[in-house]
């Protein structure tokens, strides 16, 4: 029964926006918050009951469900066919399907419950604001959109899922559509995010153009078949061409620029994108294709490669900013590095798993930061916080749980995903993978610095911010603390559902996936050429000492930021600012990445008047063009008016002279029929299209 | 009178697809060659639900449901050009239409 | 449960609707009124709709009598009475090539009537060797025309039907900007 | 000759169908006759009600409480000169009246009176009616752009507009009802008049009531919009005294006025029978699927003998509450005349009831069955005339702008969004 309607899901925040669109803007606020919340709730309700049916219906086995609602595109007509890379025709199909497998039911799951979380929170958030109604028309729109992703049973409509979120990004970081900085930032996210797309959907189009399909589950019987070999250079394309798309879309290096200026929108909207839908879109696509990145092992070097640095990179840059968002942003970056460093070593259900337990820790780390900066009427910068925390305990509370989360301290939620992405990293290890694990372990180290900074800062130490300010402070209304709480509980016992066995656990999350990644890990490891497993007892102790060195490195982290913030007064010290300028300066300013991109693409800097960069190659050759190309075509013309003033007088004294006026008068009778054809009356163009038509009907009819 | 085959369909559609034709070549009234046009559109549909009966299947009645959709937005187009002509030159009539830009 | 509608009297109505439509048609053309033209246009449409009744098309005939009749007609008219001006009913109704015109009509009568004197006489499908126009053998369904055209709209037209909307949709942009005093 | 005559008819009871043309004709007569009877009533109706809406008596002089001033005003019209106006086109003013008269009548082709009562059962009948119905805005435009006159064109303009825009809303609002048609075990909706009444006798339930309230809905989309689609108040900005003087119809006069005026009634008649075959049964008498045992089919058929009883009672009371004087001798008679002809006819009626009581083939329960099908639809378009008197007499005019934005802004979104939400419940039900 619900399982065969499935397809509402998706629809019911589609009907949100679209009663926001039409009549959205005549509605009171109760009613808007009634409909736009409603609809989420309905949304999650059905989802759940859903995923219990789904249960039923696979028996523990993960057998995947697909329902088929119409064919979108194509209808198995011959003539819609097309030609594959090996020369047999296929069908172009593109389905209006659903697919529910493990994977995606983690996904729906996660989606629809933080998405009503933060739906309920913006209630109270955005109670004050102006556009209302248009705010919560977006954030339904953005969850069908994410739905759609989700559910889809084919690279197509992934990827209208995946063009939505792109566009409803843009429409919520620009919300304020009056701040320039909010419109930037909005473009910003926007282009950058076409990038990706562009890889994405060459990628999509290879696949289908190799393998014969959109519908994932026949590309991953066609690639489990055997038939492909390992590192088949096609799939090898393909897997990174998708993988552009998921580093547009997940905020990987390169393309992680938009994702901290996505701070521009209001903060729901930062959780929203960061932790339960937009950026976790192209992790869900590289789990998605799994298989084909399996039979790619550059591709999944390349992943994880990326992964790891991103996870430091932007950990380091994380480790100075001033802006709460913004560190959260940056360690959003960060996380989302580990969780491809995770699919990049082919520990898929580890990567997944992060993805489950971070959604939660960083809504509430998010929603939280919006429940501080709300209480100190609109301030960012923790500079201008401080000693927050008997004033608002809620807020204090469960963020606090939040970060101990996220720093990986046993035993919340974030401990368990980190370190089994960790034991992975080094475990599938020969070579270089060691380096991952070490580049992972000083991750770790530095997130939870920079959360403990982020926490001491805001909460303990003393007050720093205005009178005025001050004497506002007060705790959020019950619609932003109730999300608070629940997502702390999550946060606190996510974690449960993946203890690893060498914690006594069953694992029980990758147990529940493993149907999805079936050959993945198996292929994954042969990949590898792992030649021997550290067995038994000595594995264990092994994944001990690694878990007791990345909680020591937590505690240790911690420890420093407590040391360093724990009583900062008004004009505290920035500890690296003081031992290492020039490292602070580079990392206060992000690695000057933006400006480096400003220099290469933007086109925004200038030595003296040359633009630099593309935009600059771009200026140089229409400057070329300008001057070079088209004074050679002016020197042309000047040196043909010279000779025109020569054969005029040539002409005039010779040809005239001499009198041949014949060809003169000749041209002159050509011309006129020839100008016949063009002397603006346009039903004289329609009898030539009548004398064309005549023409061919005669020629087919007699020939 | 003899039995109407498919035939007798494609004459009368000829006449008129002709009768639009001169319409259209020659009239100067704006109004009047699209209305010419829509005469041609008529024909055409009239052959194809005459071949539809022929085979035996819809794919011509299905055409020209979509000729039919095709036919409103043309009308609606040239008319609303036709209005923004009218509203600068004063004039519908074609053969005085002869400039690319006023 | 609904009877099959059987023409009755063919060739007569036939004749009766195929000589309204094209009177009808030398009318819209030779009429110096352009509101005359559209009524003459009118009978034509109309008359062609009940040639499609006979064909056993009755949806095309119903689209036929909406979209046409009550649709771009009125839409035309409305444009006649919004441009009227007196000058052009006493000006020069041809343009000045209609001899070419007129010429070029009567070329493309001749080559439908020859086709179609040969196609009766002498061509024949290079497949099957019968006749190009065979008399119809198989009899459409009549009574549940609509919904197989209902089908074949949204099964094997889809894509052509998504595309039509769209035209529609340019179709309305495009004339409100250009109809539009002010945009 | 006249028994096998009678014998062809008795033979053929199913209208429309090829070798039944003359069952067709005597439909096409019946109906025409019929039509023109109620747009005459109708018209003395609208003039006392409103006349007692507005604490007046109405016409009273001539016949008693003023039965036959329809007649004489026919008379009169019928004498009047036929003006022309000298700069008027005269074709097209000539053939203005006849497009809308022609228009308007022909939509009762496929009205169906009863399963079998109906001129033709077209297999597109609803579309069939829309479009023809649709033509009827020809009439306006060619009548108002024919007279050469100002007001009738800004009149005609108008109108057509108002046509145009609300035939969209009611459109979707028919489309809805039609798609309810299909929620059979088949699968398959119709068209067809005829089909649509047996759709919802299958289904047992008329469609205002299904999917309560989206039937609703789109009924009441409907019925707005068919009063605007008429030109009736509080749409009849077509006509506005106060500001067109009559508009398209300003330089009418006579006879022509008098055709204007008929297609304008004939056409209300016609768009009422479409609301009460979509959405109110057609001609099943109320609670079909509840009260169909032979003692309430029985008591059902009394019904018309007892409204003509009634009627012919009121108008004994009429007559016998006449005053005194000898003044009122001859519309005493008068009235009493008429009353007793309605008795009789209710008696008829009662006799025929009676004798064809019993659900059989025999003529008298065919007569029986039929009459009590034309009955009950007769009824429930009754009803919709009145509303539209009452409509008159209690709304103020719109505003042309006010009107547009009715129109396209409000019952277009949520005819549509009836229509996706019927569709989605119907799946669901499914």
């Amino acid at each position: 029964m619900f399982l065969d309607h499935i397809w509402l899901i998706p629809l019911f925040p589609a009907f949100g926006a679209a009663m926001m669109f039409f009549f959205g803007r005549r509605m009171q606020k109760a009613a808007v918050s009634t409909v736009c919340v409603g609809v989420v709730v309905v949304a999650f309700v059905f989802a759940c009951v859903t995923v219990v049916e789904y249960t039923h219906f696979a028996h523990g086995t993960g057998q995947p469900f697909e329902k088929i609602v119409y064919t979108w595109l194509g209808s198995g007509d011959a003539h819609l066919s097309f030609l594959k890379r090996d020369g047999t025709p296929a069908q172009f199909n593109a389905d209006f399907g659903f697919l529910l497998d493990p994977l995606s039911v983690i996904w729906l799951l996660f989606v629809t419950g933080v998405g009503m979380l933060i739906h309920i929170y913006s209630i109270g958030y955005m109670a004050h604001e102006g556009g209302y109604y248009r705010f919560f028309g977006y954030l339904n729109l953005f969850m069908f959109s994410m739905l759609t992703l989700v559910l889809a049973n084919n690279y197509v409509l992934l990827f209208v899922g995946w063009e939505g979120v792109g566009l409803c990004s843009y429409l919520l970081i620009g919300f304020y559509f009056h701040r320039k900085s909010a419109n930037d930032a909005a473009n910003k996210a926007f282009i950058v995010n076409r990038i990706g797309d562009a890889g994405f959907i060459l990628g999509a189009f290879t696949l289908a153009w190799y393998l014969g399909s959109f519908r994932f589950l026949d590309i991953n019987a066609a690639a489990r078949s055997g038939h492909y070999l390992i590192g088949d250079t096609v799939l090898t394309a393909a897997a990174l061409l998708l993988f552009v798309g998921a580093c547009g879309k997940s905020a990987q290096i390169p393309l992680y620029v938009w994702l901290p200026d996505a701070m521009e929108g209001p903060t729901p909207v930062s959780a929203l994108i960061h932790a339960a839908t937009m950026v976790t879109a192209g992790v869900y696509m590289v789990a998605r294709s799994n298989a084909i990145f399996v039979l790619a092992p550059t591709a999944m070097k390349t992943v994880a490669i990326i992964g790891a640095l991103t996870a430091i990179f932007a950990a380091s840059i994380g480790l100075v900013q001033n802006d709460i968002k913004r560190v959260l942003a940056y360690s959003t970056v960060s996380q989302l590095g580990y969780m491809f460093l995770a699919l990049g070593v082919g520990a898929f259900a580890a990567g997944v798993f992060h993805v489950f337990t971070h959604a939660f820790f960083k809504a509430l780390l998010f929603l939280g930061s919006g429940s501080v900066i709300h209480a100190v009427s609109g301030e960012q910068d923790m500079r201008n916080m401080g000693d927050l925390r008997g004033r608002i305990p809620t807020t204090f509370k469960t963020m606090f749980i939040a970060t101990l989360a996220i720093a990986g301290i046993p035993p919340l939620a974030g401990f368990f995903s980190k370190d089994e992405i960790l034991w992975q990293a080094w475990r599938s290890a020969d070579g270089g993978f060691p380096y991952l694990w070490l580049i992972g372990f000083g991750t770790a180290l530095m997130t939870a610095f920079y959360m403990a900074r982020l926490i001491f800062l805001t909460f303990y130490g003393q007050p720093r911010m205005s009178q005025e300010v001050e004497h506002h402070i007060h705790e959020s209304p019950k619609s932003m603390t109730g999300p608070l709480v629940v997502l702390a509980v999550c946060s606190a016992l996510a974690g449960f559902l993946g203890v690893p066995h060498s914690l006594g656990g069953s694992n029980g999350f990758e147990k529940f996936l493993a149907p999805v990644f079936e050959r993945g890990t198996e292929a994954a490891i042969a990949a590898t050429e792992e030649p021997h497993h550290p067995a038994g007892e000595e594995h264990r102790k092994l994944e001990w000492l690694l878990m007791v060195l990345s909680v020591g490195a937590a505690v240790v982290g911690g420890g420093w930021a407590y040391r360093h913030y724990a009583l900062a007064g008004k004009d505290y010290p920035e500890p690296i600012a003081v031992k290492a300028p020039p490292l602070y300066t580079v990392l206060y300013n992000k690695w000057f990445v933006d400006e480096a991109y400003d220099y290469a693409f933007t086109g925004r800097r200038k030595l003296g008047d040359i633009r630099l960069g593309a935009m600059g190659a771009g200026e140089a050759s229409s400057w070329f063009d300008a001057k070079i190309i088209d004074g050679t075509v002016n020197g042309a013309g000047w040196s043909t008016r010279a000779v025109a003033t020569l054969s005029t007088w040539w002409d005039k004294w010779i040809i005239d002279g001499v009198g041949v006026n014949g060809p003169a008068i000749l041209a002159r009778m050509i011309s006129y029929p020839t100008r016949l054809l063009e002397w603006g009356l346009v039903q004289w163009y329609a009898l030539v299209m009548v004398a064309g038509l005549l023409g061919f009907a005669v020629y087919y009819v007699w020939k | 009178m003899a039995e109407i085959t498919t035939l007798h369909y494609l004459v009368v559609a000829a006449a008129l697809f002709v009768l639009g034709v001169i319409g259209v070549l020659t009239r100067r009234n704006v109004v009047i060659v699209l209305m010419s046009i829509e005469l041609i559109l008529n024909a055409v549909n009239l052959n194809l639900v005459a071949f539809s009966r022929m085979w035996g299947n819809l794919h011509g009645q299905v055409f020209s449901v979509f000729i039919v959709v095709d036919a409103a937005a043309e009308a609606a187009v040239g008319l609303g050009i036709l209005i923004a002509f009218f509203r600068n030159k004063e004039t519908i009539n074609v053969d005085e239409i002869d400039l690319l830009k006023w | 449960m609904t009877p099959e509608m059987t023409p009755v009297a063919t060739p007569f109505f036939f004749y009766l609707l195929s000589g309204l439509a094209i009177i009808g048609g030398v009318l819209v053309i030779t009429r110096r009124n352009a509101v005359h033209s559209a009524l003459a246009l009118i009978v034509t449409l109309l008359a062609v709709s009940g040639l499609y009744l006979m064909l056993y098309a009755p949806f095309v005939a119903g689209v036929q009598i909406i979209v046409y009749a009550g649709g771009i007609m009125v839409l035309f008219l409305f444009v006649i009475m919004l441009v009227n001006i007196e000058r052009t009913v006493k000006e020069r109704q041809f343009n000045r090539i209609w001899p070419a015109g007129v010429l070029a009509a009567a070329a493309l009568l001749g080559l439908f009537v020859s086709v179609y004197v040969k196609g009766k006489t002498l061509l024949s499908d290079p497949v099957t060797g019968k006749p190009l126009w065979p008399d119809p053998t198989i009899s459409l369904p009549d009574s549940s025309n609509t919904q197989q055209i209902g089908v074949m709209l949204y099964g094997n037209y889809m894509f052509a039907f998504e595309i039509a909307s769209l035209l529609l949709l340019v179709a309305i942009l495009g004339a409100v900007i250009m109809a539009k005093k002010r945009i | 000759m006249l028994t096998s005559f009678m014998s062809y008819l008795g033979s053929q009871f199913s209208p429309g169908v090829a070798g039944n043309q003359l069952w067709a004709l005597i439909y096409i007569l019946i109906i025409f006759a019929g039509v023109s009877v109620a747009v005459i009533a109708m018209n003395w109706l609208e003039r006392k009600a409103l006349a007692h809406f507005q604490v007046r008596l109405g016409p009273m002089r001539v016949g008693p409480h003023g039965l036959l001033q329809p007649i004489a005003d026919a008379l009169k019209l019928l004498l009047k000169e036929d003006i022309i106006p000298a700069e008027a086109d005269q074709v097209v003013f000539w053939v203005a009246p006849l497009i809308g008269l022609l228009a308007a009548f022909t939509v009762y082709t496929v009205v169906p009176f009863g399963p079998s009562q109906a001129v033709s059962d077209m297999n597109i009948g609803i579309l069939f009616m829309l479009g023809v119905s649709s033509l009827g805005v020809l009439g306006i435009v060619t009548a108002g752009w024919a007279s050469n006159s100002h007001y009738p064109l800004i009149g005609a303009l108008r109108s057509s507009a108002q046509m145009v825009s609300y035939e969209v809303a009611m459109g979707l609002a028919v489309v809805s009802a039609i798609l309810m048609t299909s929620l059979n075990e088949s699968g398959t909706g119709t068209l067809s008049m005829i089909g649509i009444v047996q759709a919802q006798q299958q289904q047992g339930i008329w469609f205002i009531f299904k999917f309560f309230p989206l039937g609703l809905i789109a009924f009441v989309i409907f019925a707005i919009a068919m009063v605007a689609e008429t030109n009736r108040a509080p749409f009849d900005l077509a006509e506005a005294e106060s500001e067109l003087t009559a508009g398209f119809h300003t330089e009418y006069s006579g006879l022509r006025w008098s055709l204007f005026m008929l297609a304008e009634y004939a056409a209300m008649i016609a768009v009422s029978s479409i609301a009460v075959t979509l959405w109110l049964g057609g001609w099943m008498h109320p609670f079909p699927n509840l009260l169909s045992a032979p003692a309430w089919e029985f008591i059902f058929s009394l019904f018309p003998a007892l409204t003509f009883g009634g009627l012919a009672a009121i108008a004994f009371l009429g007559a016998a509450r006449m005053p005194g004087h000898s003044f009122f001798k001859i519309q005493r008679a008068g009235l009493a005349v008429f009353a007793a002809l309605l008795g009789v006819l209710a008696l008829l009626l009662l006799v025929v009831a009676i004798a064809g009581r019993h659900a059989d083939t025999s003529i008298a329960a065919r007569f029986r069955e039929g009459i009590d099908y034309v009955y009950w639809f007769v009824l429930k378009v009754a009803v919709f005339m009145y509303l539209f008197i009452w409509y008159r007499a209690t709304w103020p005019r719109y505003r042309f702008d006010q009107l547009m934005k009715v129109g396209w802004k409000v019952m277009l979104p949520i005819s549509l969004g009836v229509l996706i939400v019927t569709a989605i419940v119907g799946v669901l039900v499914k």
